[in-house]
């Protein structure tokens, strides 16, 4: 009797626990309660990879670039350049990521060395672009 | 932070940034842009340390980086001349590029913190994705670093062939592969360092055979590869700002090489494989016509421009190079002054890098709307008394669209010898980048001012005080 | 003993279906493997709710429509009103879903209404648009 | 078939509709743009069948819809005078906003189909999504019918101004709120039809207000509503090719409107609130001054302009109106025989529609490449020697240009008066569109051609064979 009592203890165990799981995956982020159900009827969008969402962000992304840039009047190509630069230290988030959240050791080394360099990018890329652009005056009239 | 917040906050960054490129559409919007740029990396940055809240250790090495890469960052800013603009580009392309292989570094070595697996149990998209990266950051930083050479002069700008390195470049592509394979399979951080190495050589090896005057096309190209690599990290880490940064910035390098090779009527090929520009010897005239020149003097130019009604200034590499801007201003004002009407004209590719003439003449403080482009001025030299060319060369060079012959066979020109007058200011009779003599020296209507741009635009100056 | 031994079974397939259940969000999508593992780093991206990702692409599609409409000639301006009218019409996918999914019954009547008028813009649009772009001719020289 | 490949398939669409509408950047690839379109329309069908297997029954049912819609689709298409474009595309918003409504029945009634939830227990943002889509919907569903009545002349084009309209619009609007607010608690059948009748009368109420001649506004204004309410569906059932759809025409109809109330000087606000246009009384001159026409004949206009060396041709509604497009294609081509520079100018809000000119001259074959915009052709003016003016009006009216009081002012117009003659072939001295009296009339160099566009060019062309 003691070890059915102590088996059933333990199934209640486990029961709670994949409770709590499934609670984690309902809770933590919204869509996952649409998931569930998508499961069952392969129409919602709740179960689709989040790779075929980044990819056509990427796509999309792609297509406002071309658009974007083509509209840059030529004078402030060099600008672009400039600023193109400073906001693809946006890699900066991945450094951050290694220094910070990391226990101490080799990644944090490299974070560190990534984070100083990105810095660098990013006052002296926006900075710069700031100064050129101070530079375009129309004429006084 | 809640994940579906941060996510959304790092959308916000990425279209901040996209209002930040599309306000270089125009100079009035540009400085706003500029601002959206620095608040949607403001919000990326503060987003992610919402989101994995740092130790207070981390936090310290946190604003210890970015103080000591700020300062460094703010003082070139400040202190850097905008002749030198090219090679700042280039070296802080290098930073980027340095920065994604340190970056994918740190993901290897403590995988957890970036969401991506276990150590020993990485995900194998993941590892994919990150390999692209570092190699394309690899190869975006020791490329940059040799393009910044050339473009400082600190290295030769003449190309470096080797023999048999498209065999080489070949052979080292295909162990990358091979290496990206392996690692996906062992997760092993030698592999992981052998790649980096690899691609380094593999920078080196595919720019050093370009000539430095092609350097800016090769810039453009190392920026969309920085974006791509950007963005290959973004997927790894699911993060939409790097991801779309990554699109935006791969977009605007792809576009501005390509603006670049048409302006010069190039394929983008020929410039990637190498050996154009550099040093070539002025080839010199020797089709057997004997060929006269008429030279003037500093009097003599001020003399035709003050009495002229009209005057187009077309600048060129040379005018950066003797840094000739400010002088120019003060002419063009004494012009202006005495009713002649003054125009600016710049070609797409005049200088070494894409607005690299605008820059300047605004540095100058020339107004931008007295600075026009080439289409919409063009037309107008038929009318001008002087055209009056500073440091620029192939950009005139009626050849490009005379004589079928010639390698620049089809470039748009600023026609320059439209104009009744064309004076010409430059040190010698040789040849520009594209290393092509120049009939234009040689026409009735040309008066060369031989001297540095800078000297010989003071004189004129002078010389209309008399 | 009986009721315990009954008590027990219930418990055992409450489990398995439970195990089920966390399985087919396990599988089903192949980001809900991610977002199990997501839960417990906030960093990975699976846990994400889709609606952010459709929203990301909503916006994207915004600032694409915006540079895409601006680029059209204005002598095509009647074509454009025309063909987004006709790819407007991609509403037949609901349509389509109505009649060929539900139970016959008040759905798919509906359904069967919208797919016709769809389909009439949709062979209309398109059609009407490729008769007017037929039109317009260079001069022959 | 799996739900990402099925995304992916649904993105492809997407990025298909995006290249329909690039192509329309210009008349070459504008064919190949449609093109596309049709091959996106297609792959969001085929995949939603793959995704949805329909029964037999369903697949038999979707078969006949298609086959119905499609015939009678494709006969319109084929049938349709591009005069009638208009009011054609009216019709077929009409059809969407319908289908809207529908769909989003099919859904409340059958949410398992759609994913959406169980019926009893549909997921709330599922039910605001749907109630903001239907709405949007029925809106245009009735708002598209009035203006198809209006612009097909079926329905006076006078403005209807109820008393209280603004009232009882806030009214019908708080209404849909509180009935979307009861939806979502109760998921009542009865309240969604309430919605759906709600939306029906406001679209109505909306529209009727509102002249005829700003139809074209409001279809491009309901254009873009039908783009949201697609979006809006596309959320509720995860769809990108909807989402995505949804945006672009969603940012079409907008623009278009912006473009058409730029192109008149007017506020989009101004339209919408309705009251203007119509059947407006021609005010006439009434400020005292004695004015007088000079009236001429198909043979003065002949001779002038077989003799003179350029002609601008100005087409306005009135063309369309008069169908006269052939008549002065070939009228054209007699001068273009004889030496005479022959030019067309659009105004870009000439006739009924955006574009609506540059389809009727291609219909009559005329080049797009003689045909201008109004930025590029109104410095030709000065040098022409005719504008022939057919059926245009206030696009002409020198008061936009030179009269502060004039309600029209500010908008751009075609400088006609700069030529030496102007010919204006209309059928009485009224006004147009905006019931404002044309100064030009009574200037000088000003030939009225009094009778319907049609017939005039047509006895020009005989009398230019004398
Ligand atoms: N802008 C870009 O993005 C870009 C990119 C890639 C390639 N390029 C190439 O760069 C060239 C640009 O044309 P460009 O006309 O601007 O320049 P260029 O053809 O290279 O000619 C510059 C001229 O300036 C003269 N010069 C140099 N230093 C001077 C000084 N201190 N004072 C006076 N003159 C001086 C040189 O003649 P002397 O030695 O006789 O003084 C030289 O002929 C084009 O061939 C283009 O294809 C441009
Ligand atoms: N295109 C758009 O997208 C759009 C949108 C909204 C509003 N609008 C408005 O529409 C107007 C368009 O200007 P518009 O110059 O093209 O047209 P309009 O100013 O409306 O004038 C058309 C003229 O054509 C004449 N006409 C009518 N039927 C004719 C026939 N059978 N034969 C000869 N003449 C005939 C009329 O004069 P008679 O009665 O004397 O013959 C009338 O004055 C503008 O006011 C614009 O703001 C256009």
């Amino acid at each position: 009797m003691d070890e059915l009592q102590k088996a059933l203890d333990q199934l209640d165990q486990a029961g709670a626990a994949v409770r709590l799981a499934v609670q984690d995956l309902a809770n933590a982020p919204g869509g996952a309660a649409d998931a569930a159900g998508a499961a069952a009827h392969t129409l919602s969008g709740g179960a689709i990879d989040p790779f075929v969402f980044r990819f056509a962000i990427f796509v999309l992304a792609i297509f406002v670039g071309y658009y974007v840039v083509w509209s840059v009047t030529p004078a402030l190509h060099t600008p672009l350049m400039a600023v193109t630069n400073a906001i693809s230290s946006v890699i900066v988030v991945g450094a951050l990521l290694a220094v910070g959240a990391s226990a101490a050791g080799a990644a944090t080394g490299f974070g560190f060395v990534a984070l100083c360099l990105v810095s660098v990018n990013i006052f002296g890329g926006f900075l710069v672009t700031q100064r050129m652009l101070a530079m375009y005056k129309k004429k006084e009239k | 932070m809640n994940v579906n917040l941060a996510s959304f906050l790092y959308l916000v960054s990425g279209i901040l940034f996209i209002l930040a490129l599309r306000g270089l559409s125009h100079p009035t919007t540009s400085r706003q842009g500029n601002l959206y740029g620095m608040i949607g990396m403001a919000i990326a940055i503060l987003t992610t340390l919402a989101l994995a809240l740092p130790s207070a250790g981390g936090f310290g090495l946190i604003v210890l980086g970015l103080a000591i890469g700020g300062g460094v960052g703010a003082f070139i800013a400040r202190r850097i001349a905008m002749t030198a603009m090219p090679q700042l580009i280039a070296a802080f392309h290098s930073l980027v590029g340095l920065a994604a292989v340190m970056v994918a570094a740190g993901a290897i070595y403590a995988p957890e913190s970036f969401g991506i697996g276990e150590a020993g149990a990485i995900h194998a998209q993941a590892l994919v994705e990150m390999s692209l990266g570092v190699a394309i950051g690899a190869i975006t930083f020791t490329g940059s670093v040799i393009a910044f050479l050339k473009l400082d002069g600190r290295m030769s700008g003449k190309p470096i062939m080797l023999p048999a390195r498209h065999l080489i470049n070949l052979a080292l592509g295909a162990a990358l592969v091979v290496l990206i394979v392996l690692l996906v399979g062992t997760e092993s951080k030698f592999i992981f360092w052998l790649i980096v190495a690899a691609s380094l050589v593999l920078g080196v090896l595919l720019i050093v055979p370009i000539g430095g005057a092609d350097m800016p096309v090769v810039i453009s190209m190392l920026n969309s590869y920085s974006g791509w690599a950007a963005a290959a990290l973004g997927f790894t880490l699911g993060n939409l700002a790097l991801i779309i940064t990554g699109a935006l910035v791969g977009s605007s390098g792809a576009i501005l090489s390509y603006i670049m090779c048409k302006g010069m009527n190039r394929s983008f090929i020929s410039v990637i494989l190498g050996g154009f520009g550099g040093e070539t010897a002025s080839a010199g005239a020797d089709d057997g016509i004997e060929r006269t020149v008429k030279q003037g003097s500093a009097d003599d130019a001020a003399y035709l421009m003050m009495n002229a009604q009209k005057v187009i200034i077309v600048p060129g590499y040379g005018m950066a190079v003797a840094q000739a801007q400010h002088a120019l201003r003060e002419m063009a004002d004494k012009l202006k002054a005495n009713g002649v009407e003054v125009k600016y004209a710049i070609h797409p590719v005049a200088g070494r890098m894409p607005g690299h003439m605008n820059v300047l003449l605004a540095e100058a403080n020339v107004p931008y709307d007295e600075v026009f482009e080439l289409e919409d001025i063009n037309s107008e030299f038929a009318q001008a008394d002087v055209a009056y060319v500073i440091g620029a060369n192939d950009v005139t060079n009626p050849s490009a669209r005379d004589d079928k012959s010639s390698p620049i066979y089809g470039m748009p020109i600023l026609e320059v010898d439209k104009a009744r007058t064309c004076l010409f200011v430059k040190r010698s009779l040789g040849s520009g980048y594209a290393g092509i003599d120049n009939t234009l020296f040689y026409k009735d209507g040309t008066m060369m001012l031989l001297g540095d741009a800078k000297k010989m635009t003071e004189e004129i100056v002078k010389a209309m005080d008399h």
